[in-house]
């Protein structure tokens, strides 16, 4: 066992979609979809989704194996700040050349495989995020 | 809290393994060999124990011992005693400690045994890695394949830039810890390093590599934490476990601010109100630097240096990780924050690594993940 | 030991989940729903608690969290507060209430909550079966396929050969289990069995039974553990936790007698010799039953029946889990202390499963295994 | 990951042998090779190998799923008590009619299989009982 399919499909909101939750205590916001605001602890919060789109805060490549396959690295995994102003960690993929990753590019959402069970396993889907550029060419 | 006329929490010994990848040991066999020597040192049998507390993060995971402490209990031949596990992810040796000053400040028990292990070498370095990362939340960071060091890394890119510091003052941290641990006997890596050594040094989350990061390595340290009765024999200088504090910190990505650690300031506050005491250069300082860029952060959340100075001032501490912190001394999870307490144990009354320490306070900082939770045990030595 | 002179610690609230394959919660929906339910029943908010203990044996391997404790504060927003956890095998909510009362008592805290979970049901059945038998000696016990079952089936065949007692003697623990669960509205199986149903149900190990033996289920209860200070408003009835104490046995293969529970036996001892209290058939008692054969010989070790003899005296005890044990009520692992305190909690006050109980003493008994750690939990009723 | 090789090396003599610890300080003889006594907690002990030969305690037809294959069930999981008089819980195989086990049956330490890492890992052996007739027959 790798992932376990009730964790996984549980969540599956915040896996397929960027949710964002609104405190309408603190009026803070803050990722992904909670119940309760994790700044003032109050349950009067609203969820809303996110348009999807942001700039890189910064970013690692990453070589760091944490599964059996070596196929996949490096990585880019980065902290993403959305146009809605909350912060979210997430892989960053389709990047043509890593020199052109920098703080500040604009990325946005995609729907991508976060990973599989076994090589017959269930293949776990989930949001990464790519620069815009490729989409605008 | 604890207040001056409730019973005193004393350390009456701590022993260290020395760090390594022990493929000849399992973690009872640690367990076992530091136990002992702590129980010899002091004249105790394991049957004289009060408690044994035991602190690991990861046993459950990478040996498939749930209940180690009754396990241990089992292979140790006792069975008055009791037994129980601490866990607070990185930092549960710190935790550990917690409970066993409350019972001898609540008066419960005299002789509490706290052993700290972690067997970090019995599967390949893949999977160490993947079940350590389960210190940062599973269902947002780890789901996704967020480890520690890819935060790790980021924290130091943005720590540079706003700071204006370079690779180089980053790595003057490494080369301190390691200086330090050339001296000391338990350290996973004993040696120097030059202070350009990342250069070449394996990538893990660019700009960490290896050598910004802690070794992976099998240890165990046991304390015997005691109340006033027993240390009529004590020796002239005693340490007090005088306090232990900790706060939580929010997930890295919904900080404001990346370059502090809000949690580990907290906590030196909620220490400051309670016993008056700030941290100085010249202190008994043992802190968490799973990275070379959380040790520098540390000591400026704990107000020792100004916002990106700290590289500035480690030379000018001398009591600062005399064992080398994680990064040289090394990191056996459950054990690490009995490393950092014996290290100042020692230091504070027969000497460690060639040093004595002759000043009032000492304090250990550990933490898990980037100060998701963060806590300070305040010692103070007793000269009698 | 915690003596007269000491400051005290209160139970002054527990609540509880239904348990039950919660597919919808994950283990943070269910810890949050109880400890909501805690605070808004007393009229505090999270940032008020000076700690949050976790108790939960299995919640690394079975949701991949390792410092659930600091992942529960940040989905709670709180900061200030203390998190840590705490395992014994399946003791390990027995072990957390310990840490809870030291902190009380040392006066380290005043506001301690202690919240136990499991989530039991996010794998197929045979890979939770194989995590739960970790808390048996992987290296002796786990590495051969030796399961908890299997010596719950050995144990339950050499004790009816032993005492000549039957299997329809065994299975009245079952059959008063469900009576009893039949009451409690968060029995993972409310409903009553038959004299004989053993004889359809699954078999596990043989003569073990599925109904011979716990359900797997979901669960968390939360408990706040306070000091003097916090009961002025509180209610007439107040239940105190006076002391907690545990004990080790041998593994079973190296146990002479197979049929006795000596670490329970010596937990009693120990309380009986501090507080003078005894077990007697009309005590409020809450006994750990993963199998019904540990039922009767935990009845038998605490010294309120006969060796052979507990299947006779069951019917004679109007307390004895009242929320219908393990086998009935369910075993969420790290949790199922905090439902056994719930229980005798409400039973002494408000009044559980239709019942009240006016006597002064109430005990919880945990262990891990066959007794390889076994917990008691003393409760006294203060009328003021 | 199922097993660990370094913990299964480690401990491969007494997976390979039938070892009992027995101590100088209380008499007591105990399972598996220890180097404390768990009796008394004395370190005077000696390791002796046992002849490999004893009786069945007692033992429970199991069916109680560990691993994602059914194939092996049921075993038998018994307490066998050696003829030098400690008790060791083991696996009982070759068992050609169940009906025969019972207690005091004499049954002999064999070397079968435990175990297999994924369907290409490694296989673990150890010692398994037998009943003693299937020799002598
Ligand atoms: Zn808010
Ligand atoms: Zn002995």
């Amino acid at each position: 066992m790798k992932h376990s399919i009730s964790i996984f499909w549980r969540d599956r909101e915040n896996h397929y979609k960027l949710l964002i939750t609104k405190c309408r205590n603190c009026g803070k916001s803050s990722y992904p979809k909670l119940k309760r605001c994790p700044y003032c602890g109050s349950t009067n919060v609203e969820v809303v989704e996110s348009k999807g789109r942001g700039t890189l805060v910064n970013y690692t490549i990453t070589y760091f194996r944490v599964d059996g396959s070596e196929a996949m690295l490096p990585k880019v995994i980065g902290l993403v700040k959305l146009d809605e102003g909350v912060k979210v960690p997430a892989e960053i993929v389709d990047v043509p050349d890593l020199s052109s990753l920098k703080p500040g590019l604009e990325v946005e959402a995609v729907l991508r495989k976060y990973s599989s069970d076994d090589p017959h396993g269930l293949i776990y889907y989930g949001l990464k995020f790519i620069p815009s550029i490729i989409k605008k060419q | 809290m604890w207040g001056d006329g409730m019973l005193k929490a004393y350390i009456a010994s701590v022993e260290m393994l020395k760090i390594d990848r022990h493929y000849d040991k399992s973690y009872v066999d640690m367990a076992l060999e530091v136990i002992d020597a702590v129980l010899n040192g002091v004249g105790l049998t394991p049957s004289e124990l009060d408690y044994i507390i035991v602190s690991t993060a990861f046993n459950s995971l990478l040996t498939h011992q749930v209940g180690s402490s009754y396990i241990l209990a089992q292979y140790l031949g006792v069975k008055n005693v009791n037994v129980a596990s601490v866990e607070a992810g990185e930092a549960s040796g710190a935790a550990a400690l917690d409970y066993a000053a409350s019972l001898v400040k609540s008066g419960k028990a005299s002789k509490v045994l706290v052993v700290g292990f972690e067997k970090m070498s019995e599967y390949p370095s893949w999977i160490v890695n993947r079940e350590y990362s389960k210190i940062l939340n599973y269902m947002v960071e780890g789901i996704k394949g967020v480890t520690p060091p890819d935060y790790a890394a980021i924290i130091m890119k943005e720590y540079m830039s706003k700071y204006n510091v370079t690779r180089e003052d980053v790595f003057k941290w490494s080369v301190k810890m390691h200086e330090n641990a050339s001296k000391n006997p338990y350290a996973q890596l004993p040696f120097k390093i030059s202070k350009d050594s990342y250069v070449k040094s394996l990538v893990m989350s660019d700009p960490i590599t290896m050598h910004d990061s802690f070794p992976v390595g099998d240890g165990a340290a046991a304390a015997l934490i005691v109340g006033d009765g027993f240390t009529n024999n004590a020796p002239k200088e005693l340490v007090e476990l005088v306090d232990v504090e900790s706060s939580v910190n929010l997930p890295l990505y919904l900080r404001e601010d990346l370059t502090v650690f809000e949690a580990t300031a907290k906590s030196l506050s909620k220490l400051t109100s309670k016993h008056r005491v700030s941290v100085t250069k010249d202190m008994a300082l043992n802190v968490y630097d799973t990275y070379n860029i959380y040790g520098l952060i540390t000591l400026e959340s704990l107000g020792v240096a100004e916002r990106g100075k700290a590289h500035e001032v480690i030379d000018e501490m001398p009591y600062l990780n005399v064992g080398g912190g994680l990064k040289a001394r090394g990191h056996p999870v459950g054990a690490t924050p009995l490393y950092q307490l014996g290290e100042l144990y020692k230091l504070m009354t027969e000497g460690f690594a060639g040093m004595k320490y002759d000043g009032e306070y000492g304090i250990i900082h550990s933490m898990s993940g980037p100060d998701n939770t963060s806590w300070l045990v305040l010692l103070r030595r007793c000269v009698r």
